[in-house]
């Protein structure tokens, strides 16, 4: 693996897209900040502009208003760039599959990596959820190699 | 002079929901204010129209997570109006219970992120180190940290057990003195008072006009709350002050709110150590012909809900107002003339809740099985204990 | 002795100074023609810029005062004619206003002529040698400075540069007040202090007040301004201050820098304003509110605008810090006198400098980067630059900034500076060595492409800037034109006042004798109300003070 | 020639070292402060591999030339400052006259670098950070340049760091006097905000202009960025150092002393950093053109008095 | 003021203009109104008896659409709902907002989900609906039916 993968790997900065939630996986990735779990341990840094950003995480059921807005703010993220979408609500739109705002899931829109269920996911279920994202690229690596 | 628009959104780190702000500016002065709202619809008022009342509270639930309780009690309020039915006294009060310490996580989070909006990170850590504190009480009490599914038309779904109450009141008391900490780093700040006091001043006539509600409305002087106006609960069986202040400004918001996470401790407090013995549910099964409104206080106003029943078991209509809904408005009065680092935290100060505002429509198609909140709890719970299990955690 | 060697002299700075003009001169030739291209009248307008030429050789090369005012009298009436080719509305009272100014100071400088006469009995400039011990001597220094104040721009005889850089046409300015009058005047100026009066402290001081007040209040009017060429405009007189500071340490570096200052500051105003006036010539506007995104477009213009941006601010390793750095040595030196005052000057000095920098970065962002505007973003619109006409006289000008810059003291020092002042290197004391200082720089900047080779920049990707989300398209007026970025510091406390002052021309010496003359024939017209009788009033009442006056 | 080793290896390599190293202590009290754990040592340098790594973007329509150069600039100024600083340390008397005057040009174009970064981002948030970033330079560069005198001054009106230093060998440090004080205190709030910190990192305001002029800046572009403000968290210490607190010297027992001196204002700076909340444009410039200056015109007085 | 006098006094001011009375509960009163007379009776609600305007909400049933204005009156705990039912031919509506700016919003919203034209609006631009929903299409009506054809309403695994 190149050292550049590998610092990928240890310095991931998370960005963080709300397409349509109720605000509770938002909070929890916040939380995730916060002393009890601070991901900066593990290199990650919360950041501002999706330009920064090596993981996105998008969170909520993909209404029709974010959704145009989804596909260009990924075009507009530096590759590699990876996708995890946290909550049921961005896994399959969950209670909003009937919606009339809702029309597509999220895997539909844009390639996701890894997806973390829960209503909201613990804090400590996202921070599993990256870390088996790492694990993830690392054995695309390997199999990549092979 | 061309005319300059300055975007705050819609996915900035300011809000972590996507709203689109669009600052008509003079050089650094806001001139105009104008909002896009609708990244965050989906409609809940249409799919709780699909759903049973019981199911109903799930998705009323998904409204907003940070008003999670506020939107249900509010919900279930309205449909115990159709029928006219009272729930039973320790129902009440495991309401008031769940209802404050709802108030409590929100108003904390509202104070965090407002350091954070102010780049004064260490209180946004400091003050999220205490409601992860408050989360654990919670997680006691419902066995959940947020989504409390604890509210059913006619009580609540479940008890809360003597056994943790103990715990609970410790872990209460540890929280006053770090608070009364932070209360006082906050308020005797210099930089804090240059950077709050006599900024985005609303005045009471404009608070009425708008009708703004809540701390909101508190800070401006208008002393309206639910609790005290219109009493459900067991508010009226509690003693416990108003929180109202003068000037309107951001500070004075900022007093409003961490005093009334010292009040709303007290009550916590008072009602788990009154907390009555006996039933906990009516069992409502039917709802009659009818239309009901239940009106709340929630953290950040008064959340308001309308349903109306036909006789059948789904509402054929259910209208969610949440306070953001009135007190956005607002900002037309308060950010205009201020700079674009002063609109920011002016935005925030009314502690606003895109996702209440934008609701959710809830309504039944006819023969699609839906997951249901508490599934999804289920299955994000096992989930989290697998991968703790596999991390060995 | 013959009548030339009377009427002419040809020494070093005389020299080097000639040699400069002469080569503006012929810049701006050769930029009119791209520029004026298509204009009414311009058989005169060449001609009016050949006379401009001769006359200000005539200025430089003279060594008798009554000729060199004849000639610095027919510069002020070329510039008003040159002036008078303007297309605005307003063209012709700004060419009145210069030309009062101008003619105003001139007849001070007769004036002092007069008193010279009278001191030392002649007027060859190279045989007069005055202390300044009178108050007559005092006097006459400061009347002829007046001159020289006006012709280069320095405060307070400095309001027509603004108002002649907005409505003057481009090559004009560039020309006029942006690099000939300040040539002439600083060269006048110099040649008054160094050689025709001997100085004394007092006067120094109150040189070196007058340049840091010139730096300082040219500079923050600058920073308000709303109209590309006003904006130089100030600047032009905003440079001014240094060389007067410079020229008032009365040490040789510090005089050295000034006049090194005055040849650098022509070289990159003229510059910026050839290359705005590319801008102008495009879009046919100067109005910043209207402008912007221009880098891609006019990649040329943009970089030798830039450059003469970081010059005129004082970056190094461009002209323009150099020169600055000497002024400031020179200051420093004059802490030997045991004057506390220094430190005063030195921080306007180097504090201007920010303010500068600050000025300009919002004219290179309003120009050049940020968005088009709505009125720029026609697409039918293809051309990418301006004409080779236009172009060759900006990168000339832009590459003289980088040489002047990087050899400072192995060219434009060593052959006209120290010559003309008759100074060996050892003088200096303490050299700063730019060639040196460049290498480092491009070693550093080396490294930088070494870690950005390390990187992935040689694959780049366009995408849409990121605005949180927000699709700008639907959004036009989502741009700053940075006209407005330092209104934060224009409504700041006593500063507002200042520039409401400023803005109502309460500053403005024009203005105020505007002011006070209208007054008087305000006071005197009502006296003339056209009634018989009050004018048999009025003879009455004077017949009766003068009977009084009289039979007393 | 010699410039050039010193330029490598001290200038770059040994200056981008102990400015990782330092950003380091500032995540890690930063986050001690917090009561959280912090990043790992490596941390920082592991950020700027990774973005190297990653692709490099460019707004549409924008200046590549100027969008990609502008970083460039801003590292080589820091590169040269820290190469002037180190030689002075080093030999203090191979230097050349009035190299003070011209590292307080050039530690203005770092800021410089990422005003013209930001503005080439055609992005408005990034114009509006830029511009805040030029007032603030305009705020802070007043009360800084009288400060920085007060070393001038006491050493005799020398401006030549060397001789500073060589001033403060002799006749102890100059922060120790009562003006050296002040003019410190100045300074080091100046150079919080020549580093964008908190209260002062108003032109990067994450929560109101999204990092301002960093906004558009991904990869390489963004690499080069965070070297350079590494960088500069050595740099701009370092000067202090010279000027107020005797530089760094490498005989046994002082270098540990120059290490402590280092690793304090760098406590001081996050300090400094995590028990404020950002101040508006506004107020920051009325603070140094206000109290700071007044401070700093204070310092230099008593600086004439001999105090 | 009490209870039953806010009643009385509004029976008698409005006899003309009210359609229907429902005194449902000691917190709860129904007023049904005729449309015309909605800025009427509000700003009497409004402004003399100063009562607080909670929310409109509107009902598509599927004879008319009904408007239901809420106004809380804080001091004695009462909540009346102004009800103004709709022809569904002619949805419209005089605004309220010359007397409170509280009724901006949710008229918006009325008007882009219920498709109510709101007489006297400033700017009744979208509030909720993304911008690419069609114009015409009204989500909370009755008849509504899924326009998108491209619209995935299955979990799709």
């Amino acid at each position: 693996m190149s050292m550049k993968l590998k610092a990928l790997l240890k310095s991931p900065w998370v960005f963080h897209l709300s397409t349509g939630s109720c605000n509770n996986c938002d909070i929890e990735i916040l939380d995730c900040l916060t002393p009890r779990f601070d991901i900066e341990r593990f290199g990650m840094l919360l950041a501002g502009s999706i330009k920064h950003a090596d993981v996105l995480l998008i969170t909520g059921s993909c209404n029709r208003q974010s959704v145009i807005r989804l596909k260009r703010l990924y075009e507009q993220a530096p590759k590699p760039c990876l996708v995890v979408a946290i909550g049921e609500c961005s896994l399959s739109r969950g209670l909003f599959m009937h919606s009339y705002n809702c029309p597509v899931p999220l895997d539909k829109i844009i390639p996701v990596d890894v997806y973390i269920p829960g209503c909201p996911p613990k804090p400590e279920a996202i921070i599993a959820g990256v870390v088996k994202l790492i694990e993830k690229v690392k054995k695309e690596k390997v199999e990549s190699k092979k | 002079m061309a005319k300059t628009i300055v975007p705050i959104g819609p996915y900035h780190p300011l809000q972590e929901e996507p709203e689109f702000f669009s600052l008509t500016v003079e050089g650094e002065k806001v001139v105009d204010i104008d909002v896009r709202i609708g990244y965050n619809h989906r409609g809940i008022e249409k799919l709780s129209e699909m759903k049973t009342f019981d199911q109903s509270t799930f998705v009323i639930e998904r409204i907003c997570g940070i008003c999670s309780t506020s939107h249900p009690f509010a919900y279930t309020r309205a449909v115990e109006d159709i029928i006219s039915v009272e729930v039973p006294e320790r129902a009440k009060y495991i309401r008031t219970i769940i209802a404050e310490g709802e108030r409590i996580h929100s108003h904390l989070l509202w104070l965090g992120l407002a350091g954070h909006f102010l780049g004064y990170n260490t209180v946004y850590m400091w003050v999220w180190k205490l409601r992860e504190e408050i989360l654990d009480v919670m997680e006691i009490l419902s066995g959940n940290r947020n989504n409390y599914a604890m509210f059913k038309p006619g009580g609540v779904r479940r008890d809360i057990k003597q056994e943790d109450i103990p715990d609970v009141i410790k872990k209460l008391d540890s929280i006053i003195p770090s608070l009364t900490m932070i209360k006082k780093a906050v308020i005797d700040d210099p930089v804090i008072h240059a950077r709050t006091k006599g900024i985005g001043v609303l005045s009471k006539e404009d608070a009425i006009n708008y009708a703004a509600l809540g701390p909101t409305s508190r800070a401006s002087g208008v002393a309206r709350d639910v609790r005290k106006d219109a009493p459900y609960g067991v508010y009226d069986k509690i003693e416990w002050n108003m929180i109202v202040t003068k000037n309107g400004d951001v500070f004075d918001k900022v007093i409003v709110r961490i005093l009334e996470v010292l009040e709303a401790i007290k009550i916590m407090k008072e009602c788990l150590l009154t907390l009555p013995k006996g039933e906990i549910d009516l069992n409502i099964k039917d709802i009659p012909p009818g239309e009901g409104i239940g009106h709340v206080e929630a953290p950040r106003g008064e959340t308001f809900h309308y349903v109306r029943s036909d006789g059948t078991n789904r509402p054929v209509r259910h209208k969610v107002r949440a306070p953001t809904f009135m007190n956005l408005p607002t900002f037309k009065a308060t950010v205009v003339g201020e700079t674009i680092s002063d609109a920011t935290i002016i935005l925030a100060a009314i502690d606003p809740c895109y996702c209440c505002t934008e609701r959710m429509a809830v309504r039944n198609i006819k023969g699609t099985k839906l997951y249901n909140g508490e599934d999804l709890i289920r299955l994000s719970q096992e989930k989290t204990e697998k991968i703790k299990r596999k991390m060995g955690l | 002795m013959n009548l030339g060697n009377e009427l002419f002299k040809f020494d070093a700075l005389a020299n080097f100074v000639g040699i400069f003009i002469t080569l503006f001169s012929l810049l701006i030739v050769i930029y009119s023609f791209g520029f004026m291209r298509q204009r009414k009248g311009m058989f005169q307008y060449y001609i009016y810029i050949i006379l401009t030429l001769l006359a200000s050789l005539g200025v430089v090369f003279s060594n008798n005062l009554i000729l060199l005012i004849v000639f610095w009298g027919f510069l002020g009436l070329l510039l008003y004619l040159l002036i008078g080719f303007g297309q605005k509305e307003r063209t012709p009272s700004t060419a009145k206003k210069a030309f009062i100014i101008i003619g105003g100071t001139d007849a001070l400088m007769l004036l002092g002529l007069a008193f010279i006469w009278k001191i030392a009995g002649s007027l060859t400039m190279d045989k007069i040698s005055i202390a300044l011990n009178t108050k007559v001597a005092i006097w006459t220094y400061l009347c002829l400075a007046a001159g020289a104040f006006a012709k280069a721009g320095a405060m307070p005889f400095h309001t027509w540069v603004p108002d002649t850089a907005e409505d003057a046409p481009t090559p004009v300015t560039a020309f006029l007040p942006a690099s000939l009058d300040k040539l002439l005047g600083i060269y006048f100026l110099a040649r008054i202090t160094l050689d025709i009066f001997q100085m004394n402290g007092a006067m120094n001081t109150l040189l070196m007040g007058l340049g840091s007040f010139t730096i300082i209040a040219a500079v923050m009017m600058a920073l308000v301004q709303h109209d590309l060429k006003r904006l130089l405009g100030y600047h032009a007189v905003s440079q001014v201050g240094y060389m007067v500071l410079g020229i008032g340490t009365g040490n040789p570096i510090g005089i050295a820098g000034g006049l090194f200052h005055m040849l650098n500051n022509t070289i990159y105003k003229s510059c910026l304003f050839l290359g705005g006036g590319a801008v102008e010539k495009r879009t046919g506007t100067t109005d910043l509110d209207k402008l912007g995104g221009f880098a891609k477009i006019m990649p040329v213009t943009f970089v030798t605008f830039l450059i003469a941006s970081l010059a005129i601010s004082g970056v190094p390793p461009f002209n323009g810090f150099v020169s600055k750095w000497m002024v400031y040595q020179g200051i420093i030196d004059t802490s030997k006198d045991g004057s506390y005052l220094w430190i005063l000057w030195l921080v306007a000095a180097m504090f201007g400098s920010a303010l500068t920098l600050a000025s300009f970065m919002k004219l290179v962002h309003a120009v050049f980067l940020g968005q088009r505007s709505k009125e720029q973003k026609a697409p039918s619109d293809n051309r990418k630059e301006t004409s080779s006409s236009m172009l060759i006289p900006t990168v000339t000008l832009a590459s003289l900034c980088v040489i002047f810059g990087v050899f400072a003291y192995q060219i434009p020092l060593k052959l006209f500076i120290f010559p003309s002042l008759k100074m060996t290197d050892t003088v200096f004391y303490g050299i700063w060595s730019p060639g040196l200082a460049t290498g480092l720089i491009i070693v550093g900047i080396v490294v930088g492409i070494i870690i950005y080779l390390l990187g992935t920049v040689a694959k780049t990707r366009e995408t849409e800037i990121f605005v949180g989300g927000e699709i700008v398209k639907e959004h036009p007026e989502m741009r700053l034109s940075g006209t407005e970025f330092y209104n934060t510091i224009k409504e700041m406390g006593f500063l507002r006042t200042i520039y409401r002052l400023a803005e109502k021309k309460v500053f403005d010496i024009y203005d105020i004798g505007k002011t006070i003359t209208s007054g008087f024939n305000k006071v005197l017209g009502t006296l003339h109300n056209g009634v018989l009788p009050t004018y048999l009033a009025w003879c009455l009442l004077g017949m009766i003070i003068l009977f009084f006056i009289l039979l007393r | 020639m010699i410039y050039l080793f010193y330029l490598i290896f001290y200038g770059f390599l040994l200056t981008a070292i102990v400015g990782l190293l330092a950003s380091w202590i500032d995540r890690k009290v930063t986050a001690r402060v917090q009561y959280r754990v912090g990043p790992p040592v490596l941390q920082p340098l592991i950020d700027i591999v990774k973005l190297l790594g990653k692709e490099t973007l460019i707004p549409k329509g924008a200046s590549k030339m100027t969008f990609l150069g502008a970083p460039l600039a801003g590292l080589a100024s820091v590169i040269l400052v820290s190469t002037l600083l180190w030689v002075n340390n080093v030999s203090s008397n191979s230097t050349f006259l009035g190299d003070l005057i011209v590292v307080i040009y050039l530690l203005t174009i770092p800021s410089v670098s990422i005003i013209m970064g930001g503005f080439a981002s055609r992005n408005p948030l990034a114009s509006l950070g830029a511009s805040r970033e030029m007032k603030l330079i305009l705020g802070y560069e007043l009360p800084f340049v009288l400060a920085v005198f007060v070393p001038v001054i006491k050493s005799g009106f020398s401006i030549r760091l060397g001789d500073i230093l060589n001033y403060q060998l002799q006749n102890g440090v100059i922060i120790g006097s009562w003006s050296g004080f002040i003019a410190f205190v100045v300074v080091v709030m100046c150079i919080q905000a020549k580093l964008a910190l908190v209260p002062f990192d108003i032109a990067e305001a994450e929560t109101e202009i999204v990092g301002g002029p960093l906004i558009e800046y991904s990869g390489s572009g963004l690499a080069v960025y965070r070297l350079m403000k590494n960088m500069l968290l050595f740099v701009l210490p370092f000067f202090l150092m010279i000027l107020f607190m005797g530089g760094l010297r490498f005989d046994g027992i002082h270098l540990l002393w120059g290490i402590l001196k280092y690793v304090g204002l760098v406590a001081i700076i996050t300090v400094i950093r995590n028990t404020n909340p950002r101040v508006r444009i506004d107020q920051a410039v009325r603070f140094f053109w206000g109290p700071m200056t007044v401070l700093a015109s204070i310092s230099v007085i008593m600086a004439f008095l001999g105090l | 003021m009490r209870r039953e006098e806010v009643i009385k006094d509004l029976r008698e001011r409005f006899k003309e203009e009210i359609i229907d009375f429902f005194d449902k509960s000691p917190k709860r009163v129904y007023i049904e109104i005729k449309p015309e007379a909605i800025l009427k009776v509000s700003d009497y609600i409004f402004k003399s008896l100063s009562a607080r305007f909670n929310i409109a909400s509107g009902v598509d049933t599927r004879y008319h659409v009904e408007i239901l204005y809420h106004f809380i009156f804080e001091d004695i705990n009462l909540l009346i709902s102004l009800r103004v039912k709709l022809d569904k031919k002619k949805l419209e509506i005089d605004s309220l907002i010359p007397i409170f700016e509280a009724a901006n919003w949710i008229e918006r919203e009325i008007h882009e989900l219920l498709g109510i034209n709101f007489k006297g609006h400033p700017d009744l631009r979208r509030l909720l609906l993304s911008d690419d929903w069609p114009e015409g299409i009204h989500p909370l009506r009755c008849d509504y039916k899924e326009w998108d054809e491209k619209a995935i309403r299955d979990r799709g695994v």
